[in-house]
């Protein structure tokens, strides 16, 4: 074979163009992802891309990559089923805050105790974006749409604090405007061996346009948080003020596929095969 | 006297070790050469509560629980007056007479044994349960070396002794009941007919499990559910072995998601569940459909609706497994006949699933995955596997994924193969996989995919998924599906006997139905008779729908399985009219 | 030249405003005293991509989307490309041309209007839309006040001056059409028939949620979906206002659950969504079922299976509906013809759900969701209650909520009723509501509950749920359902001048089907003849396995309604054969 | 109407015989729930319980009250249904961790941040009772069971820190070996307007006996614990060591039944009606 070039972020790209509208956040994480398959230099067929449905969802088709544009708020299970199905593969998941809060927000925490070896990327740009601007759970109270027509009642969630409280191994935030340290983070997502959990702040320009907000909200977590004091991540994650931007928390663990080998090599037996398994029955 | 066939019942309190005895006395009988079926209830209560376990033993074959009983033993006050009504006018109750009266209206023949009395007599309260073991294999004949073997294996598993002790205590109820009953009214059974070939005693989960993994499933995502929660064990317990993965997900719709995604990154995948769990799944399995995703999904059917009566059997999910989907999409049901088959039925349910790139539903019972068969021992040479198409990679050309093709089969790559990479779309898309909702696009994938339900129904006809029981060419024709078989097969043969022209067909395949096969099959009938499990004869339903043929039907909703002397009944009636 | 009957169509880039531009114009020709009748597609993309409007104006009832188009609107190059093989013969293309240009080898009369430059000298370039729609208000004959009136309706809700300056960019557009298009080649519209009545205009989700809020609902709680969402909108803005609550649920799963908790706490409930969503509440609905809960889903069905293509037609959740259930228990389904049935099948449903303490589905679709319709104003007297049948509790005997009754339906009481309290209960249950796994008690309950579909029959016969188009025995009978109502009763008007012995029949009641009402009309029919927008033909196979029926079926499945020309060719190949 | 005589424990009895394993710790909680009805003389027929499936869920039917066995994992759903249809109810939740944490996880935060007025008992007993022992999301790490023959790989996940997270309104923890402190607690989530979490350690003798093993490890919360500070209860949640018990967190703040009436108020119109509604369609 030939000697390998080294591919840039633009050679990630399926050739499938973005449907999303000019100036939505999501083409930030697109390209941070690009750029980070690209520092990573991970070959196209060992990426796997999960998704659900939504705006973000729509993401695999545009990376060069396998993919699967799923159901809507199953992007982890179906991604958690890949990577141990197939743990050679870098596996990345993406959707929208809708997808991970609302109807998938049973599987985080699961995903995070398994600590299945995937990089889960959110898009939250508080909003349901493809249906058109209905409120999420991470809209802000008092967001009046046609669904909420006189201003939500239910107070936003903040997934950060309930992701950290899964003791999840990775979890960090990111904005679409920061694209350079985006980008950053989700390498480290990626090269983090276990569940990296990173929200994006995404805005939506269509239907809930926060980038002047995030910008006067958001800094970097300041120099002195230990990401291995989980006290510290949870006051800098709960802070109502600032929307603190890094990683929050990490810590070393076994991923999923690890101690799944681990059994496996714990129970082999030479030479056990079916048929020896069905003479166990014999009366 | 000697019989070819008992049917023995045990009724008593539940957690007092009375179903392992059963299950014992199974075991003892199949060793000894003889065929087993088992069939026991649940009580209502987490623990305790009253359960029976039933045992039919027969010199040669048995398909179904039985009809009436020959002997019921009776371990409490209960046991007999829940079930000395299914006791044959000659059958025999055999009683724990410090636990329970037969009342002076009792016209059978009783044999009491003071069991706990024997038992504190030995120092060996918890004897009781060998006490009454072995005054049942005194009595109906069984080899006392076999007894003994079986009880070392099972209750000396732990402790050598605590077996030693058994023995001794199933020694004292032998003894008692050969003093105590005359031998020539003994329940003696003829000696098996083959001992010699090799048979293995499972249930229908094992034998789904098994067969799964002799079928190269190699992933297991599932979520805890009754009746089919032991499928999920056994993978637990096996799959690693096998160098395989089992979950046991946050719940049934993480659970067909992490299968899509095992199935889609190159595993043979499955789940099990039942009713609800499918219910919960159908809007997963629609997207296999769509993105056309090979998977396996079992249904072990329990009564419903909703929670229903989870520990009963029935046949009412079969409209939901042909049905059960927002859209169209190909799909593949299977079901399973019996527990021997449950092992097939696998090998015929990951081909379909990997040949033709759709969701591969099967449906078993709770009878079927609870009742433990003596079957011949399986051969692995029926359990080919049929590969995935592979698409062959060219430089410089971008594979299409969904590509157009006459049988509707479009080679699907794997996660890993350089090249291969494409997007699975549960939205329309383009042969690329990209999205589109143009017309005319649509139309050609619409086609394409139901193209492979063509190719379905003309491949699977030739995979051995069809018997036929008693006439070929009857003047009753049954159609029967599933769990039915065992009761209908025996209620032919007892018919046939009494001259009646009667057969029954079972496919494997119920969809697509093999259409063909069966209007052969029922063409010269004077009536089709389709007994199911069920309030508003589904698969009749079916038949109808699928080939207009019109039916009288039986149906039972109760939650127990058939016995062949209602089928036989039944048919009985028919050929009266 | 005058017409009874125009289609006009807008081919655009969406987001540049041609849909809301095309909302006006009908709503300009509705306020003459017109019917009109829209149908649109949807852009691919987020924002913006092609996107087209068309818009059907008869001077009486339209009830359908119409064949070919008579004016074209091309407001840019792709506005032509892709829709002119749909313009008739003699129809008129009228096109932006400082945008698109018509290519020498068209044929149809093209009238290029250089809007740019018109906005542009007006100095409001954003008033294109207005030059566009006041050239074809000119073109086609309205009336310029009641174009204002709508316009300042519109436009100038916002700011008045706004509202000025699309009157003069309106007034610049029919002025350059007056002088540049000869008066006898106009397409001017023929005087309405009625301009008296009292019209609405209304699209079809409109209509269901107002049917719902008159039928008394007063808890809502769903999902956003596509074509679904518009109807929780609705409710959001209208239910607090009657004292009532919308939640927007975090999932199907959640609402359909929130849904079962309001009706058990004694308000109307429902919920709408589309197929994805309906999977996904199966489980649920199957419990409803099981422990006789009222509750009304609307199923707005799209194209699948799964994602499938959102913004497109279908009726591929017939089957879905009737069958999607784990086990068996009764409900029932429902389906809305056009935009004013969608408003009175809601008290069907809810005076169904009610009455019969069940489930009921309504099937309605994307066109009919999205379809803007000019209908007769609601006849509240149309929509009476029937109560749910509340028990008299009596001082010492315990409430029993599942008493077997003759008709199934068994008195329910409401939380805060003294004396009225029980568990409601998705396990098998005794009358009183405790759990039962006994055989006898099963038989009992699913008898009970099963009586209710009798009942619903027998009642339901009467609640006007039937409708007959043309001959009512015909030699070509057509059974319908749903949306494809209008096209299907115009072909059958046109094919019935044309001397062919037609009709059709639809009834809102799908479940149980109206077996014998089906079988009275088809009784004299040389050949039944079944249309559906869906691949398998769901409702010719639901109708087979009900009646034994055998059809002809007529199928499409590329996310496209029927048109009325469509149905009148096939019927017109019927009649020749 | 004769005077009301005074309701004890018992009378909130339905008859209905509780079918648990004798030395469940369901039966504690039973008791609890009883005492604190009657301590607040709620009327039989303003109570409504809410529940899933499991041994826990089989909880309404021994209640004199209205009732709903709901499906698995649904039971906050069903119950916000019962609550905000008909705001004068009582309304109690009760399920177990599987029902809570595993299939119904997705519900938790949402009942949470709309702050709907129910109370909600978990009967965490580390297992599936009912299916007969499975391990559940709170099992604990290596735990052998036929589901798990080679001991878990999934660490468990610890429910308060989740629930903290979504900013819930009232936390708290009991144990059934406490029956006088969690009777207590359960009639101050009763008391309290807008959502009450109360997780309730409850062995399963079963299938997990746990007893012993809480017995050392549970604490009561120390006395300087306040209750209204996040980050102090979140501290106490994430103790590895002790299990604490008592109320972690409270706050007032308007129940989603209150909101709700608050925009019916703000939009009522005097004589508006369907009618009304419709003619603004007219042509
Ligand atoms: C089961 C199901 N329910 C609802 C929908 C409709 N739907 C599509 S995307 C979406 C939410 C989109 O919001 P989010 O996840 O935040 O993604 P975004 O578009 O904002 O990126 C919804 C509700 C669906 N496709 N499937
Ligand atoms: C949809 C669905 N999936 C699975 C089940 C089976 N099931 C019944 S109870 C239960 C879990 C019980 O565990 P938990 O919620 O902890 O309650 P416990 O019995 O321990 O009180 C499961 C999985 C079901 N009834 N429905
Ligand atoms: S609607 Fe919002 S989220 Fe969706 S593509 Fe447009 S800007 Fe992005
Ligand atoms: S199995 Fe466990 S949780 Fe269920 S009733 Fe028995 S002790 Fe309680
Ligand atoms: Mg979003
Ligand atoms: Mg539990």
């Amino acid at each position: 074979m030939a000697e390998q070039a080294k591919l840039t972020p633009n050679d990630y790209k399926s050739g499938v163009k973005p449907i999303w509208c000019p100036g939505c956040g999501d083409y930030a994480v697109f390209n941070g992802v690009l750029t980070a398959l690209s520092t990573l230099q991970i070959p196209f067929h060992q990426i796997s891309i999960g998704s659900g449905i939504g705006c973000s969802g729509r993401f695999p088709a545009f990376v060069k990559s396998f993919g699967f544009h799923g159901v809507h708020g199953r992007a982890l299970p179906l991604s958690t089923g890949m990577k141990m199905a197939n743990p050679d593969l870098t596996v990345l998941t993406v959707g929208g805050d809708g997808d991970a809060f609302s109807i998938g927000g049973g599987h985080i925490a699961h995903a995070a105790r398994r600590n299945v070896d995937v990089t889960y990327i959110v898009m939250d740009n508080e909003i349901y974006g493809l249906t058109k601007g209905q409120p999420s759970p991470t809209s802000p109270l008092g967001l009046v749409r046609k669904a909420s027509p006189y201003g939500t009642v239910e107070q936003p969630l903040n997934p950060l604090p309930m992701v950290l409280a899964t003791n999840a191994s990775f979890v960090a935030r990111g904005f679409s405007s920061r694209p350079k340290d985006l980008a950053a983070l989700i390498q480290k997502g990626i090269e983090h061996k276990g569940f990296s959990f990173i929200q994006v702040m995404s805005p939506c320009v269509s239907f809930h346009n926060t980038y002047k907000h995030f910008r006067s909200v958001t800094k970097p977590l300041p120099e002195d948080h230990d990401s291995s004091d989980m006290n510290s991540a949870m006051k800098y994650a709960l802070d109502q003020e600032t929307v603190w931007l890094g990683i929050f928390f990490e810590r070393q663990a076994p991923s999923y596929d690890e101690l799944q080998r681990g059994v496996q090599e714990k129970v082999h037996k030479e030479g056990y095969d079916v048929e020896t398994l069905v003479r166990g029955f014999l009366r | 006297m000697g019989a070819n066939d008992l049917v023995i019942r045990i009724g008593g309190e539940s957690g007092d070790g009375y179903v392992s005895t059963g299950d014992i006395l199974g075991r003892i009988a199949a060793s000894s050469g003889y065929d087993v079926y088992t069939f026991r209830t649940f009580p209502a209560e987490i623990l305790g509560g009253h359960v029976m376990f039933q045992l039919r033993i027969d010199v040669e074959k048995v398909t179904s629980r039985g009809d009436m009983l020959d002997v019921l033993v009776a371990t409490n006050q209960e046991g007999y007056e829940k079930h000395h009504k299914d006791l044959h006018e000659t059958g025999l109750i055999v009683y724990d007479s410090n636990s329970a009266e037969i009342p002076a209206e009792n016209t059978r023949e009783k044999l009491g044994i003071p069991v706990v009395d024997i038992a504190r007599k030995l120092k060996y309260p918890r004897g009781k349960n060998a006490v009454l073991l072995g005054a049942v294999v005194q009595l109906i004949g069984l080899e006392v070396e076999e007894a003994e073997t079986m009880i070392m294996r099972r209750w000396g598993r732990k402790s050598a002794a605590i077996g030693e002790q058994n023995i001794a205590a199933m020694r004292a109820g032998m003894a008692y009941a050969a003093e105590n009953w005359p031998t020539e009214r003994q329940f003696r059974l003829e000696k098996p007919h083959d001992t010699e070939s090799e048979r293995l005693v499972i249930d229908g989960n094992q034998a789904i499990s098994m067969g799964a993994l002799a079928a190269g499933c190699r992933f297991y995502a599932g979520y805890p559910i009754t009746p089919a929660s032991s499928v999920m064990e056994f993978m637990a317990k096996e799959l690693p072995k096998f160098g395989g993965v089992m979950i046991q997900a946050e719940d049934e719709i993480a659970a067909i998601n992490m299968v899509v995604g095992g199935s889609f990154a190159g595993k043979r995948s499955m789940t099990a569940t039942s009713g609800p769990g499918v219910a919960l799944m159908s809007e997963t399995l629609g997207m296999a459909s769509m993105a056309e995703i090979p998977l396996v999904l079992v249904d072990v059917q329990r009564v419903g609706p909703s929670t229903g009566m989870p520990t009963k059997t029935d046949q009412g999910d079969l409209n939901l497994a042909i049905y059960g989907m927002a859209g169209e999409g190909p799909k593949v049901v299977l079901a399973a006949d019996n527990v021997e088959d449950c092992f097939y039925v696998m090998s015929a349910a990951f081909n379909a699933a990997e040949r033709f790139q759709l969701p591969v539903l099967v449906l078993s019972d709770q009878d079927l995955s609870n009742r433990i068969q003596t079957v011949p021992l399986f051969d692995m040479s029926r359990m080919q596997q049929i590969p995935r198409v592979l698409p062959e990679i060219k430089e410089g050309e971008k594979y299409l994924r969904y590509t157009v093709t006459e049988n509707g089969i479009s080679p699907m790559s794997i996660p890993g193969m350089p090249g291969g990479n494409y997007t699975a779309e549960s939205l329309e898309h383009k042969p690329m996989g990209a999205p589109s909702h143009e017309p005319d696009n649509r139309i050609t994938q619409m086609n394409k995919r139901f193209r492979k339900m063509e190719t379905v129904a003309k491949e699977m006809a030739d995979w051995n998924l069809f018997k036929y029981h008693g006439e070929r060419k009857p003047n009753i024709a049954i159609l029967g599906w599933g769990t039915s078989e065992g009761a209908v097969t025996e209620a032919v043969s007892r018919c046939q006997a009494k001259g009646i022209s009667v057969g029954a067909f079972y496919t494997n395949l119920l969809l697509p139905l093999p259409v063909d096969v069966i209007a052969e099959f029922v063409k010269d009938a004077k009536v089709v008779f389709v007994p199911e499990l069920n309030y508003t004869g589904q698969y009749a339903n079916w038949l109808r729908s699928q080939m207009g043929l019109e039916s009288v039907g039986y149906y039972r909703y109760d939650g127990l399985p058939f016995t062949a002397g209602e089928i036989e009944a039944e048919i009985e009636k028919l050929a009266a009219s």
